[in-house]
């Protein structure tokens, strides 16, 4: 068994709203190319266990693991598909690591979403067969009901909500990498075209394309290639009930609990004082504020008065999405979690230019699966 | 130890489903695509509809490849150059296939196989269609040519080549 | 190797061409079955890796949250694995690093499939694994690639049908004795050679039915796994590997990604001479001829080998190096990602003398499962010992 | 070094166009086939009783997700229950526009410990609050088939 587990190499594309000059292979290829370059390692021979997370109606390809060795140099290779988020294939190559067996992994995600022609069409397929998908209703009521049912339960305002696209996206300007940086006003966000009240157009993050490869070492292997190791010191992840009808909806269990697996093994106790930063899930602007209370941050009308008052600004006192978060960065689908973490380990290395952060020693990044399910992850990365 | 008695599952025939003795519910999925073709399959489709077949080179392991990418999955670097091949090939393997992509029965078999292309390395093959031939004298090692397309028909598509014939 | 790691509990369902339950139901009914069968119940199990195959089957898109309830996943740590046909010996290697890493106590290994789901005939969802642009456009099936396979297997090595439908007639007739089995039949080479041709050289009798079904192991580590058994099942080796997609660009005549994977877990379990280290396998055999393919590709003997020491009856229940006890695929039936972990299931029953009709001849003390999967492309290998 | 050279005139930067053929037939389980049954001949709504968890599942469930028992202890669940959230959806299943929004609401059945997600009816939007009473609306007993569908909508109740 190896003990510490560390981050040695990230590559990311930029992220765009389309990507029409590029296959999936060449998208993954060029990510991969920079995390290695990144790492100073050869996948032909360095990396010895590689991990590919995607699902088959994202990518219209049934069995879509066949089509992800060759552009990350993993032929012949131990290689698996984790059906899963990002966040999650990060904790997949981080317990192959600790098995000892392995010296280095990688693990990637991407996303093709603008190749989706039908993505509701494509997402109502998520729902259960017989007791939803007949009633045959857009997915994102789903986001609706929660939205709603979330500010009834904490006094979380629709104007609270809008700020934290204000602030991502504002966030976002600065990043080269995202496709949704812009300047809004609460009256844009809030007059934009409503989906599923009180969910409206500017609420939910926009589709991107993009991909990501991070590579993973155990400790002796991180302190021979790498100066700045970025350790793994605490992952969670976790999955509720994927039934709507059992599941909570005002608060977010599953990132509570993943949230509490990922504190322990760090040895988290007060979350607030002992994380500097955190990248987590907005792919609806209430998610953020949803996700920080589950993780401990504050209650949820706590994280209301937060927004207000900057606490999660760029310059505030524990940024939140410094990166633009999945507002500003665009929606990766399952490559989310592996961008946020690609932003926290560009904070914790003070490489983030004009985001960086005052005080990055230890970050919280967190993900979650999107409609319609309860399924997140979270870690915990320090530099 | 494993007893049929303790086994759950309960089997339904297809009568149990034309009689109606279950209840279902059905969908179609509404799932389109459109697939970036990116750098390497959009120049092999674009030199399809020119009537070429086109592969490419690693300088490195010294392999030509088809069908294209840009990198090499065996170095793991870019691809060093682009190398127009030859429409015509040999037989790796081959089937004779009666049923349809959905399991129809088919009178006349499909013959799909694996087609080694000449001017690429040895082994490099493509999957395509063999026809106007006596499907019992198909063998492997057989060697036979692209039957294109009339030019105004083809669209940039593995199948402006209709399927390959053999030569004597 | 990391912490040792053990199967404790077992379980399944019936093997069906159309099941009742829904696919969260199976994989309860299969997931209830192995804790049954150790006496454990769901709040000891600390995390649940799924397998399953393409949502198409099942119609399902994000088909391993759809199922996590029905895998017992609630509230837990839960990932779901996927290589194709290879996932359900990859499962218990996802169990296995789960454990080794030293992270949780216990696991419940699940993989489901409900491919009658699929409208008309589930074949049909085959057509999307082939690439969208280069041969998506030519309607092709999954047969073709099976048929060109084993084309290429005979010609290369100068193989018979009849030597290949031998294993078939093995495989129907082990499966009579598998209270689990959809289509166990006692045949003749005959009634093979005979029967539909499909894709020649594919016949109907050389093909695995389509099914649902499933199955679920309980993993322990050994502190767990002496507590609730006297008879762990140790994982010695795993291995995996996914061989380039441009599968048009290999030669299909041997599996060289089922030689890397088995050299991994061989190594790991410190085997130097697998054909005499092996006691029992259970390579995969979606159709006749893969059974075959996949011991060479072991090195449970040469290459094309394999048909010979089946001619003689080696790979018998009674023989030597018995293949497929448990009537494999083609006998028991081939719900995809269920299927693999079958025969995972298959050889800790064997190892444990708990195989009762089934049980094997010859004293067996270290057994082997194999899967294979995607485009001729993925080979998944578990050794365990006792 | 990625790419050696990129795709640079936008006519060559195609998509090459398909789909995933998908038709399936869902059964609707050993737990669903119970409560359309039910659903379908006798208008009533039934759920599953966890005696061990006392939590009781709307629509029913053949086991426990929380203690994995088997469940096939079914209990009545009535009609009435009380809205636990709702959203008014401006696109259609497919993303399309709506002429006017689908009323959606989450429904918490009394007697169960969960919500059932469906339809709202015969209500405007000021109708509507969290907390309020709604009751089901079947179908007629003769166009019911065993669907979800047979229950129309829930509306609000009669205040008493």
């Amino acid at each position: 068994m190896s003990d510490r587990i560390a981050i040695i190499g990230i590559g990311a594309t930029q992220f765009r709203s389309i990507s029409p000059d590029l296959s999936y292979k060449e998208l993954m290829f060029e990510a991969a190319v920079k995390a290695y370059e990144d790492a100073g390692i050869n996948p032909r021979k360095d990396v010895d266990v590689f991990v590919t997370c995607a699902e088959d109606y994202i990518e219209g390809t049934s069995i879509f693991d066949e089509y992800t060795p060759d552009q990350l140099g993993a032929a012949l290779r131990p290689m698996h598909t984790i059906s899963q988020e990002g966040l999650t294939g990060l904790a997949s190559v981080y317990l192959q690591l600790r098995t000892g067996e392995f010296g280095i992994g990688v693990v990637e995600a991407h996303s093709k979403a603008s190749n989706m022609l039908t993505p509701d069409g494509i997402a109502a397929c998520a729902l259960d067969p017989i007791y939803n998908r007949p009633l045959n209703i857009n997915h994102h009521a789903i986001a609706g009901l929660e939205m709603h049912r979330f500010m009834y339960e904490t006094g979380i305002t629709e104007d609270q909500c809008a700020k934290v696209v204000i602030k991502n996206r504002k966030n976002a300007l600065e990043n080269p990498f995202a496709a949704y940086g812009a300047s809004l006003t609460l009256k844009d966000v809030n007059q934009s075209e409503c989906v599923a009240c009180p969910c409206c157009e500017l609420h939910i993050a926009q589709p991107a394309d993009g991909a990501v490869v991070i590579v993973l070492a155990t400790e002796a292997k991180a302190k021979a290639l790498s100066k700045k190791p970025i350790w793994i010191k605490g992952i969670g992840w976790i999955n509720c009930t994927p039934t709507l009808e059992s599941r909570d909806w005002a608060k977010a269990t599953y990132c509570e609990k993943a949230a509490e697996m990922a504190y322990k093994m760090a040895g988290i106790k007060q979350p607030r004082k002992e994380i500097d930063f955190a990248e987590v899930d907005d792919t609806f602007s209430y998610k953020e504020l949803q996700h920080l209370a589950a993780m401990k941050l504050g209650c949820g009308c706590e994280m209301g008065k937060w927004i207000d008052n900057g606490v999660t600004e760029l310059n505030g006192e524990f940024p939140v999405n410094p990166s633009g978060g999945s507002l500003g960065l665009g929606h990766l689908y399952d490559a989310s979690g592996l961008a946020r973490v690609y932003m926290a380990v560009k904070q914790l290395r003070r490489e983030a230019g004009k985001l960086q952060v005052r005080k990055a020693n230890t970050a919280l990044v967190q993900a979650w699966r999107s409609l319609p399910t309860t399924s997140g992850a979270v870690a915990i990365l320090s530099n | 130890m494993l007893t049929s008695k303790d086994l759950m599952g309960t089997g339904l025939s297809s009568q149990d489903f034309k009689q109606k003795k279950v209840l279902v519910e059905k969908w179609k999925a509404n799932a389109k695509y459109g697939w970036d073709q990116g750098i390497a399959i959009g120049r092999y489709l674009r030199e399809l509809k020119n009537g070429k077949i086109i592969g490419v080179k690693c300088h490195k392991c010294n392999r030509t490849m088809v069908p294209p990418r840009i990198f090499c999955e065996w170095c793991f670097k870019p691809i060093d150059e682009w190398v127009y091949l030859k429409d015509t090939g040999i037989v790796n393997t081959f089937s004779l296939c009666y049923v349809a992509w959905n399991m129809e029965r088919l009178k006349e078999p499909l013959i799909p196989a694996v087609i080694e292309i000449d001017g690429a390395s040895p082994g490099m093959g493509i999957m395509h269609l063999i026809s106007e031939v006596d499907p019992k004298k198909v063998a492997r090692g057989m060697k036979v040519k692209a039957v294109w397309k009339p030019e105004n028909e083809r669209t940039g598509a593995i199948t402006d080549i209709k399927h390959w014939k053999p030569v004597k | 190797m990391g912490k040792r790691v053990a199967v404790v509990g077992a379980g399944m369902t019936k093997f069906v061409r159309r099941a009742q339950e829904t696919g969260k139901e199976l994989s309860w009914e299969a997931a209830k079955a192995a804790l049954d069968s150790c006496g454990m119940t769901l709040d000891q199990i600390d995390c649940v890796v799924l397998g399953t195959a393409p949502d198409t089957f099942d119609g399902v898109h994000m088909k391993g949250e759809y199922l996590s309830d029905g895998a017992g996943a609630w509230g837990k740590p839960y990932m779901r694995s996927y290589v194709g046909g290879g996932t359900g010996v990859f499962a218990p290697i996802h169990g296995w690093y789960h454990l080794a890493s030293g992270h949780f106590d216990t696991c419940l290994v699940v993989c489901e499939e409900k491919m009658s789901s699929y409208q008309p005939h589930p074949q049909g969802a085959f057509l999307t694994i082939f690439d969208h642009t280069t041969e998506r456009p030519l309607y092709p099936n999954l047969l073709w690639i099976f048929a060109l396979e084993m084309n290429r297997y005979m010609t290369t090595y100068g193989i018979k049908k009849e030597d290949i439908a031998r294993v078939a007639v093995k495989n129907k007739k082990n499966a009579l004795d598998h209270p689990a089995a959809q289509i166990p039949e006692q045949y003749t080479i005959e009634d093979i050679l005979n029967s539909e041709v499909l894709a020649w050289p594919v016949q109907r009798l050389d093909v695995s039915p389509v099914s649902d079904g499933a199955v679920a192991l309980v993993m322990a580590n050994e502190n767990v796994a002496r507590r609730v058994t006297n008879k762990p099942v140790w994982v010695e080796g795993v291995g995996w590997a996914l061989d380039t997609a441009y599968w048009t660009n290999r030669d299909l005549c041997y599996p060289r990604y089922v030689e890397v994977a088995a050299r991994m877990a061989y190594k790991m379990a410190g085997i130097t001479d697998p054909a005499h280290e092996i006691h029992v396998a259970e390579p995969y055999d979606p159709f006749d001829y893969k059974e075959l393919h996949h011991m060479e590709g072991l090195m449970l003997c040469g290459r094309g080998e394999a048909p010979i020491i089946t001619a003689e009856g080696k790979t018998q229940r009674d023989g030597e190096l018995p293949i497929c006890p448990s009537g494999g695929l083609l006998g028991v039936g081939n719900p995809i990602a269920a299927a693999g972990l079958m025969k995972v299931a298959e050889i800790f029953w064997q190892l444990r003398c708990e195989a009762g009709k089934r049980q094997i001849a010859r004293k067996a003390k270290r057994g082997l499962a194999q899967a294979w999967g995607d485009l001729m492309q993925v080979g998944t290998v578990i050794v365990l010992g006792v | 070094m990625a790419f050696k050279t990129r795709i640079t005139k936008p006519a060559e930067a195609k998509a090459w166009y398909g789909e995933l053929p998908v038709e399936s037939l869902y059964t609707m389980g050993i737990a669903g086939e119970k409560f359309f049954r039910t659903l379908k001949d006798k208008g009533k709504i039934i759920g599953a009783h966890c005696e061990k968890c006392d939590y009781v599942y709307v629509p029913p469930k053949m086991y426990c997700e929380r203690c994995f028992e088997k469940l096939d202890k079914m209990v009545n669940i009535g009609l009435t229950g009380t809205l636990t959230s709702f959203t008014f959806v401006y696109v259609d299943v497919d993303g399309n526009p709506l002429p006017k929004p689908e009323f959606v609401g989450l429904i918490n059945l009394d007697g169960a410990c969960t919500n059932l997600m469906h339809r709202l009816g015969e209500c405007e939007m000021a109708d509507l609050c969290i907390d309020m009473r709604v009751e089901a609306v079947l179908k007629p007993a003769k166009q019911r088939t065993g669907s979800i569908n047979d229950i129309k909508y829930f509306k609000p109740s009669k205040k008493k």
